[in-house]
């Protein structure tokens, strides 16, 4: 058993309105950003995940993605193995 | 009618009009027949999307509209009946009142957390461009099975889509209702309800008034969403990845704030004429209801219209339902103003076109006409449709079903009052409702948790309360009676509290229409509700029709939503569910019939849904509000709470626990002759529990008597943390109360907490 | 008293809160996020509500209105300032206060009547109370957790500035009567000179008994007493 | 001028609790997925630029992390510049 860091990031499907990236764009341009010219917000959850192999722990979040982590009507999703090793400091939550 | 001099130019994309065409935008033959009577020609691609939006069962009420002629709608209270975006009743002190309850069944059920949340948004802006502002909100669902992974995932996804949306516009919620029967399986139901408040004089309505005023419109960009129209096909469209676009509408409650506050102050500031929302069948739906009501006709350009999306099609543009948007007539003259005042709320208005004299219902792109139409025949030349109806032998059967095993069973029943009480339809809704703000605007005098919900009206002593009310499963045993006790148990909720039943918004959620079976439930029940408001005097005001609520053939439960308002005298005085005090007669106001059909005890203990659902007697229950009001008005009574399902034990249950805060012990004596079960879990309708002081014992039994009510007393009120205790013959229930809070307060979530799934939706 | 309530465009307690100091005696007007002018103000509440939606971050917006600018100016020349929920977390986004509001421990919104226990008296804002006083008040947020590094929560446990802590029905802290997971359950705190108070729960819905509690009003009466009193200004 | 395209992800400080992170533990674990050992959530804000240069156009999207996009007594953020490029089909919000 190998400890993987992954992650997932999750966006909302294009040509949804996005409400929170339309706020942020304007108030980005409030601030006087005027060079932005789109703001699209998803979420990043990054994973840590005992697994024999790199390709398993992507697979297990993949089906977690499908499970929980994304809404498959209204956001796309995209993981990535970030690193492997030991425990980690810092005990998770 | 229509007006030789415009050619109408077909766009060089649009597909040929064919028969498969025309079905595939849901015309039949007949009526695309009609519609090419209407135009004297042939309709372009643009045309056939407009009508079929407007000749849509949303729309057009094709299946339901004669029968909605039946329900009584007017009173000397009644400003503003069916028909408008709401209706308004004069609540007194100069106060008026809109409300109207709106379905989002099907999007709830593709995607529960935006469907919901969007359900919301749209009924709230129903009720600010009626001019009045919201108040307070009610919500109606149902779903299926709890203890199903994809049920839990669709009502924790409601449930949060609703609390997300109300919570961020800043709106109470006073209550609503929520039940679980694999009835709702596959359809879910989502319908919500709100209510504004408004001057009496200050009523604006959805009128394109004015000839030569302008068409604004207003607030967020119309992008593909939610576009209809089954499969058609378009170059613009086929470019693209078909499966991309996107069929869900994604809410935005801070733009929805910011229009409700935009929208109110154009109204105030007289610059506008009309307002209304781009709701179903946005642009299009919107301004030819404006233009009809009027009898006016309008001229759009739908390249003036802001787009989130390059290279929409006028087909897109106009039948678009992209959330939080409005159309707004501005008096000539006056849009700079109009404009000042979204600029203010950080909103963008454009002028997309004007109201002409001539009746049409006129569409360009960039000066060229793509669509020329009679708004009369749109708006009004709908064909409605009356069905045969036959009952469903099925349904008969169930109906017929003895259940004398039912009333007859022995066994623990403690254990079944346990049972019941977590039954997630009997359980407290508290782990639902607390994700609601309940308290914004200051004004709730009484919160979700009892029965009716009191809003209290500014600067007066008065209020408002307000419920919503329906059991599926009468309906669907018995559509024309379950019909009549909804609106009965709605008029019983108000008065507990001490409201005058005043006004009704129902809706009405079925399955296929076209089915003789559906169709004979739907007549039955709009006959049901027609006839308990015409005797209680609660004109029905609006409401709204979702049909084809079904799933591989199955429908769902018939359920006509009612909801219902009522006026509060004096806020000081209203009565709540709970009992107050130790050493507190219990009593009981109606009587026993022992009626175990349909019941929750029958679902829950014995997996039944069958038998014939508890009688109501509408005269009876006339007299028992009248009595009820009385009694609150003359201040006698510690609580009042009405027996619904799960019969008097679970009435008295709900009683002694409350909401949590205190729970009392009872010992209660039940002296009816007949066996233990339907004496303590029977659902016989026209009975409330009340509570009073011994003192005042003998007044309350005298005017229960003066108005020919059955009034004895069963028990009294014992300690707090003491036990629940109910007699009933030589059997009965003994346990501490304590147990029965862990049971009523523990039910949902404890469901809750295990894993939902969110496995895609069926159809998306 | 004048008071000055700040509204923002999603701010949908402002009414409320206007209201509130009516009720108290006092006059209040509102000012208009992209207005200015706090010269005839004897205090300023930044109210509750989702100031510009919240989206990113409850408050994060709201501190770059120029109706904001007057009211840090006005906090650092000593006007008292009453942050409520969401005017709580603007306060600690345009550093008012220390400390941010996180998510719920239970990640939903949460409303409901919750226990709170006065901890200080001798403030500004809390005067009109008795010391260690049990009140209830609605609570509705989502984003109500206080959190702030451990140094920044003892030294505001030290300077005696933490008014308000979550407590269960026995006016004791409890795991079970921290609802939202706050740090050391705290419900509310003020600035080190004291003259800028937020907190989570909304004294301005507990104003009247016919819609459950009157405990808010002695917020506004102790603002009131000092305003008045013989050292104001 | 060109258009840059710029990831940019906000994640809650180490050591500070994430309650999300934590309620989509608690969600895996319920159902089944044993061997994950911490989550963290976090935003992603992917934002269009139009800059003179990639690194004026990350300099950008620092500044706005400062100002707005991040808390600074609870998050961390870390910019990405994703590509560069035309402007997009679709217009903004
Ligand atoms: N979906 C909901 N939204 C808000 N409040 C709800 C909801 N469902 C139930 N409630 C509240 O919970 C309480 C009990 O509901 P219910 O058992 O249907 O009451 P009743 O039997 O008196 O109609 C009521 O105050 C109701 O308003
Ligand atoms: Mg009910």
């Amino acid at each position: 058993m190998t400890r993987y860091q992954l992650e997932v990031r999750v966006v909302p499907r294009t040509g949804l309105l996005d409400p929170p990236g339309k706020a942020i764009h304007h108030a980005l341009h409030s601030l006087g950003y005027l060079g932005v010219e789109d703001v699209r917000v998803g979420k990043t959850i990054f994973l840590q995940i005992d697994a024999p192999s790199g390709r398993e722990a992507r697979g297990r979040a993949e089906e977690m993605c499908r499970k929980l982590l994304s809404n498959p009507v209204t956001e796309d999703y995209e993981v990535s193995v970030l690193g492997e090793g030991e425990v980690q400091d810092g005990t998770d939550s | 009618m229509s007006s030789a001099a415009t050619e109408v130019t077909p766009r060089a994309s649009d597909p040929e009009i064919t028969p498969e065409l025309v079905a595939d935008h849901g015309l039949s033959t007949e009526e695309y027949e009609r519609i090419l009577a209407a135009l004297g020609r042939e309709p372009t691609f643009t045309e056939l999307g407009v009508f079929s939006a407007m000749w849509s069962e949303h729309c057009g009420y094709k299946n339901s509209k004669r029968l909605l002629r039946l329900l009584p709608t007017e009173a000397p209270w009644v400003i503003e009946g069916p028909g408008e975006n709401a209706g308004v009743i004069d609540v007194g002190d100069g106060w008026a009142v809109a409300f109207k309850i709106e379905s989002h069944n099907h999007p709830s059920a593709v995607e529960p957390y935006q469907g919901a949340a969007t359900g919301v948004g749209g009924i709230l802006r129903d009720i600010f461009t009626m001019g009045a502002r919201p108040i307070a909100t009610l919500n109606s669902l149902r779903f299926g099975d709890l203890d199903d992974g994809r049920v839990r995932y669709l009502f924790g996804g409601v449930v949060k889509g609703i609390g997300d949306y109300g919570n961020c516009v800043g709106i109470p919620s006073l209550g609503g209702e929520v039940y679980f029967d694999r009835g709702y399986e596959d359809n879910p139901i989502v319908n919500a309800m709100a209510i504004g408040l408004m001057r009496s004089d200050e009523l604006i309505t959805g009128a394109a008034k004015g000839i030569g005023n302008t068409l604004m419109a207003v607030g967020a960009r119309t992008g593909r969403d939610g576009i209809h129209g089954a499969t058609f096909a378009s170059e613009e469209l086929s470019e693209e990845n078909e499966a991309k676009r996107p069929q869900v509408q994604v809410g935005d409650p801070f733009t929805e704030k910011l229009l409700l506050e935009a929208s109110l102050e154009l109204i105030g500031s007289g610059a506008i004429t009309g307002i209304q929302d781009m709701g179903a069948a946005g642009l299009t739906s919107s301004a030819s209801e404006m233009a009809g009501r009027a009898g006016n006709g309008v001229e759009i350009d739908v390249a003036l219209v802001p787009v989130r999306e390059a290279r929409m099609t006028p087909y897109e543009i106009l039948l678009s339902e992209s959330q939080e948007r409005m159309l707004v007539i501005a008096e000539t003259g006056r849009e700079d103003e109009v404009e000042r005042i979204l600029r203010k709320w950080e909103l963008e208005a454009a002028v997309i076109g004007q109201v002409t004299d001539d009746g049409m219902f006129r569409v360009l792109e960039n000066g060229t006409v793509v669509a020329d139409l009679p708004s009369l025949p749109l708006t009004q030349g709908c064909p409605t449709y009356e069905r045969p109806g036959v009952e469903s032998k099925e349904v008969e059967e169930l109906r017929k079903r003895d259940l004398s095993h039912v009333s007859s069973s022995h066994g623990d029943l403690t254990g079944q009052l346990l049972d019941l009480m977590s039954s997630p339809n009997l359980s407290s809704k508290r782990w639902l409702f607390q994700q609601y703000d309940t308290t914004v605007r200051a004004a709730s005098v009484i919160r979700p948790g009892g029965g009716a919900g009191v809003v209290r009206l500014p600067g007066t002593r008065r209020g408002i309360a307000a419920t919503t009310d329906c059991n599926g499963r009468y309906c669907f045993l018995h559509p024309r009676r379950g019909a009549a006790i909804a609106v009965a148990e709605a008029a019983r909720n108000l008065v507990c509290v001490g409201a005058v039943p005043t006004a009704v918004t129902n809706n009405l959620n079925f399955g296929s229409p076209l089915k003789p079976a559906i169709y004979h439930q739907l007549r039955e029940a709009v006959l049901g509700i027609a006839e308990a408001c015409l005797l209680f005097e609660t004109p029905v005001t609006g409401g709204n029709v979702s049909l084809y609520n079904e799933t591989d053939g199955a429908a769902i439960y018939p359920t006509p939503v009612i909801g219902m308002l009522g006026v509060v005298e004096d806020v000081e005085r209203v009565c709540r569910h709970a009992f107050t005090r130790t050493g507190d007669a219990i009593v009981l106001l109606g009587t026993n019939k022992g009626e175990m059909g349909g019941s929750e005890y029958a679902y829950v203990l014995h997996d039944l849904v069958a038998g014939d659902p508890p009688g109501v007697d509408l005269l009876a229950e006339r007299e028992l509000q009248r009595a009820m009001i009385a009694m609150v008005q003359e201040d006698l009574l510690g609580s009042a709470h009405d027996c619904a399902e799960g019969g008097l034990a679970c009435t008295l249950v709900e009683s002694a626990l409350g909401n949590g805060e205190r729970s009392f012990g009872i010992d209660v004596t039940l002296t009816d002759e007949m066996a233990p079960v339907p004496t303590l879990f029977g659902e016989s309708q026209g009975r409330i529990v009340v509570s009073c002081r011994p003192e005042r014992l003998a007044h309350v039994i005298e005017l229960a008597g003066s108005h020919n009510v059955p009034c004895v007393q069963i028990g009294q009120v014992s300690a707090p943390e003491g036990s629940f205790r109910i007699r009933a013959g030589t059997s009965g229930v003994d346990l501490p109360v304590r147990d029965l809070a862990d049971a009523f307060f523990g039910a949902i979530p404890a469901r809750m907490d295990s894993p939902a799934e969110a496995t895609p939706a069926p159809d998306a | 008293m004048k008071v000055v309530v700040v509204t923002f465009p999603g701010s949908n307690c402002d009414q409320d809160c206007h209201r509130a100091v009516e009720l108290s005696g006092g006059e209040p007007r509102y000012l208009w996020h992209r207005e200015r002018g706090l010269s005839d103000a004897d205090a300023v509440i930044l109210p509750g509500g989702f100031a510009y939606g919240d989206y990113l971050r409850a408050g994060s917006i709201a501190r770059f209105s120029p109706a904001m600018e007057d009211v840090v100016a006005f906090a650092r020349q000593g006007g008292p300032v009453m942050a409520i929920c969401n005017g709580f977390q603007i306060a600690c986004e345009a550093g008012l206060l220390p400390g941010a509001l996180m998510r719920n421990r239970t990640v939903r919104f949460h409303s409901f009547d919750q226990y709170l226990r006065i901890e200080t008296t001798d403030t500004m804002w809390t005067s009109a109370y008795e010391p260690g006083q049990i009140l209830s008040m609605p609570v509705a947020h989502a984003e109500g957790n206080y959190e702030a590094d451990p140094d920044t929560i003892d030294r505001l446990e030290e300077d005696g500035r933490v008014l308000l802590r979550y407590v269960d029905a026995t006016g004791a802290t409890s795991e079970e009567g921290n609802p939202n997971g706050s740090a050391r359950s705290i419900a509310g705190i003020m600035n080190e000179q004291g003259n800028v108070m937020g907190l989570m729960p909304h004294p301005d819905r507990a104003m009247e008994a016919v819609v459950g509690s009157v405990d808010g009003r002695g917020v506004f009466q102790s603002l009131a007493r000092h305003l008045n009193g013989p050292g104001a200004k």
